[in-house]
């Protein structure tokens, strides 16, 4: 396959078309502004639907209703416009609609800036929104897993009728890398038995989150979701360790974070100190298990963010007394250095 | 080989441009790359620069806070990041719009008169290119001149490709003044 | 008929040639080979004599770089800052 | 028994499309009224198997019960967004998006005109009874002047929150719509009425001409505290004055 | 003082008119409706304003104007409405500007259903809207808390310049008690160095979270913010405990939950069996220290809560593996069961 | 040096309100122009000590750093809800929405018809440039039919997305406001006839009248990618033709 | 002229009276002192023979609780479920 | 003392507003209170019920999921209900609106005829009245049926004080007749 040079908000459009998604809805907002107009410019020529909402919370909406009609449909925002997406996410997650929702985050609170951070952490994994749901949380790293992911979105959505978030950061969809596009999966899978299309030859579909009668419907809807979340926890996740077995220390990160550790990783093995990096791909499901594993007899671990800790909080309740957790963290669209990761982890060998 | 660039100047010049080039020839010669531009403040009126990285082996971050080069286009620009060229490291200088050199002492440093070069080449707009060719031949390692200037025809958009003449006389200028 | 007289500073011009259209004068010209520090050309006037201080250059400046004296009999009113239009 | 020469014949029945199962509307409510015209136009149009009805969140927040359609649930607003999202897919359903004025003149107001802007080819069924019935009986944009509502509990007061809003007249100002009209289920001629034009509604869709709108008073005695009759009879004394009834675009 | 009968939203509406509230913008939602309702009887006649905004969203963002114009500014809703004003509670909380919003949860994810619940609890204490910030979280468990909280709200709001979330859930909103009003605090807050007003004789006041230059602008702002959450996890924890000194199990719940503990625990000790009850008052910041020192020796922790387990990981955080945590939820707006919780313990005891 | 007899008096020179800053925007940009109109009408008004701004998200993000009066930061779209907060607790100060087409018409378009509606007594100054600057270059709600932006690459489709929607017409239908005019800033006419429309829209506050919005045709050269001057000539050969200017209402 | 009947369903009779004030016959109550099992008084008919099936009544009611039966010469059009009006 | 009460009816029956009247006047009475509406379904066409808890002590949880007496008012509520009352606890229902007896053989049960008690004390809408007469009678030590009578002014809105009257022969018809 040819090798490319793209930027990672292309990456993201060009991989969801390969993915088979011919909606797309959404609103501009820096840093993700490649993507929209990356698909305002493909999607016509594949037959597809660009379509500019008038605001977050309509293109949100308007996934609901193209996801509910069977599509394969994304959106994108950054962290403002995320945090507006929030009420729409959790009808999606109440009425087990699959769609995949990017965030190129941004600097925050409120308006911040433009800079890539990872502040949505929390939104995105705990649930911004309300009731009890999760989303499925994917972390790329770069373009070509930025792309790889995508197509991968589209069918864990698909698959578990899920809302699937690609969580970036502003660098990250900024960024431009050589990569090879991905294939499609060519898996597939059927939607007629809930997908609204008109109710021909079958009864009504109807798509709702809503549970009113009798009293402990809505506790059975939970209740069907939760054991689908255990399933995804057991099935899904993902991370990757690098020169983490023989490591005495362990540096967290997820993103342009691990990229930054895996740099860092490489100059304290260069001064002698043995480091090595955990990765979390799938921020949910948390790989709690594994860096349980890979952290077992670790001195220390040290988790990287660029947040004021937010990660770190399912790092410790991964590995809980196991092994001493450490943070560090940059605020407002700042990103660390290798040098104060270096310098951090060397502190701990003295 | 690993060499992290900075490209940084007012937006109109070209930086961003200059940094992608870098990249698609460099990928040409087999070499692993990444570029990240700093896309300014949501808002009008600010600077443009950005980060490039290119190398033999896998790039782990693509963040480049010590360039090994570093190539500056305007004043504020220079007062800015001087300051982040690694020991030892380059920094070329747009001497046709910078009134003052450079204060480090531990670096290389390289003044090139990029807007008079680009303006004999065609016109002034071609000086990230001046600056390109001079940054090729000081660092020679990051691609070949021929290279870049086989990528001008994917790298720059349909609407600018007229300028491509101008660009290749550009780039030859800035090489052979370096 | 009074006479008037611009004031262009040129390091607040961005050089977007407004001023040049709306002088109804036409002794506004954008600078040709010299540049701000900003590295834009810049608004001049190449005859004040002709201006009339019909303040349509100053008002329509996006950036504020225009100041518009009129020339009055010295008895006139203090020359104080006045913004109008 | 008729007389033995004479035979019955059913003239008014039940829409097959309407399901056979009582509602949760109050009495007198027109919801219920509203409901029974839309089936009997997606009867008469023979279009059930291809009609898609969004419900919004409101005292109808369950039309799709009711209505045998394939159906599905908006966030309270934004039955215009996703009726854009099902229609973008489905370019040859017929979907329809029913809202209450909390609904479609509140909390939805940006996504109301905008798909009317955007001339989406959906048709929104506005049910028009100047208050928040689900919630209790709040002010709505449209509760009139001096209306006593739980959160206008010395009535509404023009000079502190402004007069109604009128829903026709602003989406005319738009020029992509097809079809505007306002109604009422007050009267049976009014229900007549509001029969065509939900009629005109539907087929421009099935036609693919574009956007229609049509607003219709109704009766909620529950909210405004009234027997259905008075309810009834305040619609065409006090509503229509601020709310004129006719056609306003039919194109 | 005068013991009355009232509402729990009601009571709410009082308090913050004993509190000086004289502005409260809202929209309706169930179960929260007879606080605007009630706030607009009572506003007008103590010449305050009561205005119901067109949308959540429209609401949190006339809370902001108001509360940067200096006033004492209320807004409440439920689940799905709070959804929508994470974006404006970021904007707040990054313009350091003081409010206190009311979330009377109910059953979710999505449209849900209007039964009381737990499952904001995330979205409240983690930080639904995006970026790095924190919102003093409290969650009463009577009328009279409700009360006497609210009171209490403001101050914290205003002291901190922080937004305080009054969480309760719908069967606390709805439920009526014997209170005594609580009197104002007394406490006086000079706003005059930030607050709009008109720049009188004085430099132009800006209110704004946006920090664009210098680069690390948005960093320092947020360093300042993080340094106030530490001072406020310093002073302000609030927790009761009961039983709990000699108890063996331990019980941890907030709001209704931990009511239905407390009567849990008095079944249990009638029982024979030594438990105990642990209610943090102040969700954000969690009383961490307190719990891990009430939690010392015990043989197990029940955290119950009406959601899917969201407390839990804050208790668990809290004490790491010190003591084992178990934990029991009730989902869609069902409540937990004296029975089930008693039958739960007793099986740790067999 | 100006002949002896004759004195050199300042005619026009910077509103005092205005600070003595360079701004941000791009060259020709209309905001720039709009802030010194706004400026000017401050101090003519002498309002400068009860004003209070609302900066929205748009390139004009940072207007309170170029006009010295309190100012206040509103989300994108919400500038009309911020403004009705401060008025609600300040209602003897001049506070101004100051928004763009993509803040005011699209994600804002529920709080502009509802602040609208309820008559708050507030000036809004909607800048309407056809295109989204700050984000460099997207579709407006008013972008014209035809016009090529980052996301209408081909061109704005009027059967896909609809026609520009006019924000002045759309207000005129409403009963509260008293003030509604629609003005450009692409000559020096124009520029002379805007600062009289906000003139009034201040006075309007300052005599507590109420409402008041003023549309100014506004150039983006950047984004609409034409040099300066062919964009005050778009704006009247391409603008002004799908919106008219003048006054829809003055009470 | 055609006559007609009114089928009332008590049980799914609100009481809301609409039908009564529609009927322009007058010839429809409410039930005095009977309620149905939803505890509510309900419409009836208490002189058929005067009904013109003009379907005002059933056209109203927001509960399909009424169906109107048109009677008409033995060898008209079958006697299927219609909606009209 | 403690007594878990539940009432349960459709809306419009005055089943919440009893259960006030019962907290207020066993607060008069020094009694500890609590008041836990079910608030419907957020649509209309709903049943209506209350659970009210009042104690000698402070109440801990106020939810009442095995009430010691139970009100029933029309028959869904009957059927869904009589379960939870706890063995040996009381079941009072409205005889007048529903055609089936209980199925309980393990609690006191009492049939009222509500409606026609109330009828004939004035309005059929005073049942609610008459089943907390009833129920006065068989727990005296919720309060006292002067303590309930005396709290009718504050209870009802004012739209409905001219029915205290009514009320209060409804209540005394309620507590003589069990
Ligand atoms: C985001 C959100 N806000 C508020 C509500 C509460 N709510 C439910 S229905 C409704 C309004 C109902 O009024 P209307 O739209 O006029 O319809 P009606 O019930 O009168 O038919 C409201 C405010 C909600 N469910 N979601
Ligand atoms: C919730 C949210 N959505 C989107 C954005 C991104 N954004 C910033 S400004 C802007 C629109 C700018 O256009 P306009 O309002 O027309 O003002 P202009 O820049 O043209 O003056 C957008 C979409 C944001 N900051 N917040
Ligand atoms: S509250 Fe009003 S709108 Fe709702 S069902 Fe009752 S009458 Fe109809
Ligand atoms: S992008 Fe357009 S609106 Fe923004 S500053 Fe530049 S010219 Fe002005
Ligand atoms: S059909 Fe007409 S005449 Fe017959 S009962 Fe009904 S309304 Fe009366
Ligand atoms: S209109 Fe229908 S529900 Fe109303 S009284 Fe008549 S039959 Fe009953």
């Amino acid at each position: 396959m040819a090798v490319t040079l793209m930027k990672g908000n292309e990456a993201i459009g060009e991989a969801a078309i390969i993915a088979g998604c011919r909606h797309y809805f959404g609103y501009p907002i820096t840093p993700q502004n490649e993507l929209p107009a990356y698909m305002s410019m493909r999607l016509p020529k594949v037959g597809g639907t660009f379509l500019q909402a008038e605001s977050e919370v309509a293109a949100i909406n308007m996934v609901l209703g193209a996801s509910a009609a069977g599509a394969r449909v994304m959106t994108s925002s950054s962290s403002p416009g995320v945090s507006l997406k929030m009420e729409g996410i959790s009808y999606l997650s109440g009425a087990e609609l699959p769609a995949v929702v990017v965030n190129m985050m941004r600097g925050g609170p409120g308006l911040g800036n433009i800079a890539g951070a990872q502040g949505d952490y929390f939104q995105a994994v705990k649930g911004g929104g309300h009731g009890d749901y999760h989303c499925i949380v994917l972390a790329p790293n770069g373009v070509q897993e930025l792309a790889d992911l995508t197509v991968k979105a589209f069918d864990l959505a698909d698959q578990y009728r899920i809302v699937v978030i690609i969580l970036g950061d502003g660098f990250i969809g900024q960024m431009s890398e050589p990569i090879t596009l991905p294939a499609p999966s060519g898996r597939v899978f059927d939607k007629s038995a809930w997908m609204l299309s008109g109710a021909t030859g079958r009864d009504p579909h109807v798509i709702a989150s809503m549970r009113l009668a009798p009293d402990d419907a809505l506790a059975h809807l939970n209740a069907r979701l939760q054991d689908k979340y255990r399933v995804i926890e057991k099935a899904e996740c993902m991370w990757e360790k690098s020169q983490a077995d023989d490591a005495e220390f362990l540096l967290v990160g997820f993103g342009l974070s691990a990229r930054i550790c895996r740099s860092s990783v490489s100059a304290l093995r260069k001064a002698g100190v043995r480091a090595g990096l955990f990765r979390p791909i799938t921020l949910w499901p948390f790989p709690s298990g594994e860096l349980a594993r890979a952290a077992a007899g670790k001195k220390k671990i040290l988790v990287v963010e660029m947040n004021a800790g937010q990660m770190v909080e399912d790092v410790r309740l991964s590995v809980l007394s196991s092994v001493p957790v450490d943070f560090l963290g940059t605020l407002g669209g700042v990103t660390p250095s290798v040098d104060e990761i270096v310098e951090r982890v060397r502190s701990y060998a003295r | 080989m690993y060499e992290g660039l900075f490209f940084a100047g007012f937006g109109g010049q070209g930086i961003i441009l200059a940094g992608k080039i870098v990249c698609l020839a460099a990928m040409g010669e087999g070499k692993h790359v990444s570029h990240i531009p700093s896309y300014g403040a949501e808002m009008r009126g600010g600077t443009a620069n950005c980060s490039v990285v290119v190398s033999d082996d896998e790039i782990a971050s693509p963040l480049v806070p010590r360039p090994s080069a570093c190539i500056v286009m305007n004043k504020p620009s220079l007062l800015k990041f001087q300051s982040i060229v690694q020991v030892g490291g380059l920094l070329l200088w747009n001497e046709s719009l910078i009134d003052l050199a450079p204060s480090r002492t531990d670096i290389e440093t390289l003044a090139v008169k990029a807007n008079e070069i680009a303006e004999a080449a065609g016109s002034y707009k071609a000086a990230n290119m001046v600056m390109l060719g001079a940054l090729l031949k000081r660092k020679p390692d990051i691609a070949s001149l021929e290279a870049v200037i086989g990528v001008l025809g994917v790298a720059v958009s349909v609407r600018h490709r007229e300028l491509n003449d101008i660009n290749r006389k550009a780039l030859t200028g800035g090489y052979e003044r370096a | 008929m009074s006479r008037g007289r611009p004031e262009l500073d040129r390091e607040r011009c961005k050089g977007c040639t407004l001023c040049v259209s709306a002088c109804p004068e036409k002794i506004l010209v954008m600078s040709r080979d010299q540049f701000n520090r900003q590295g834009v050309p810049f608004a001049v006037c190449f005859d004040e004599s002709r201006c009339t201080a019909c303040m349509s250059c100053a008002i329509i400046c996006p950036d504020m770089a225009i100041r518009i004296f009129r020339l009055t009999a010295a008895a006139s009113e203090p020359n104080v800052a006045a913004s109008d239009g | 028994m008729p007389v033995e020469t004479l035979q019955e014949k059913l003239v008014y029945g039940r829409p097959q499309v309407l399901a056979d199962v009582p509602n949760h509307y109050c009495p007198g409510c027109g919801h219920g009224i509203i409901h029974k015209l839309l089936a009997q136009c997606i009867d008469e149009l023979g279009i059930q198997q291809t009609t898609i009805l969004v419900a919004p969140v409101g005292c109808s927040v369950l039309a799709y019960n009711y209505i045998k359609v394939d159906g599905c649930e908006a966030a309270h607003g934004r039955a215009p967004a996703v009726a854009t999202g099902i229609k973008r897919v489905h370019p040859e359903a017929t979907v329809i998006a029913y809202q209450g004025d909390g609904d479609l003149l509140a909390i939805g107001t940006a996504e109301t005109i905008h798909a009317a802007n955007r001339g989406e080819k959906i048709t929104v069924i506005f049910v028009n009874n100047a208050i928040y019935g689900m919630t209790g009986g709040q002010m709505a944009p449209t509760t009139l002047q001096a209306q006593k509502t739980k959160t206008s509990p010395y009535g509404r007061n023009p000079a502190d929150v402004g007069y109604p809003i009128r829903a026709c007249e602003l989406i005319n100002t738009l020029d992509a719509p097809v079809f505007i009209e306002r109604c009422a289920v007050s009267s049976v001629k009014g229900i007549l009425k509001t029969k065509r034009a939900i009629m005109k509604g539907l087929r421009n869709q099935v036609e693919k001409k574009g956007y229609s709108f049509i607003e219709i008073l109704s009766m909620c005695p529950t909210g405004w505290g009234m027997e259905p009759r008075e309810a009834a009879a305040w619609v065409d004394s006090d509503m229509t004055p601020v709310f004129p009834l006719g056609n306003l675009r039919d194109r």
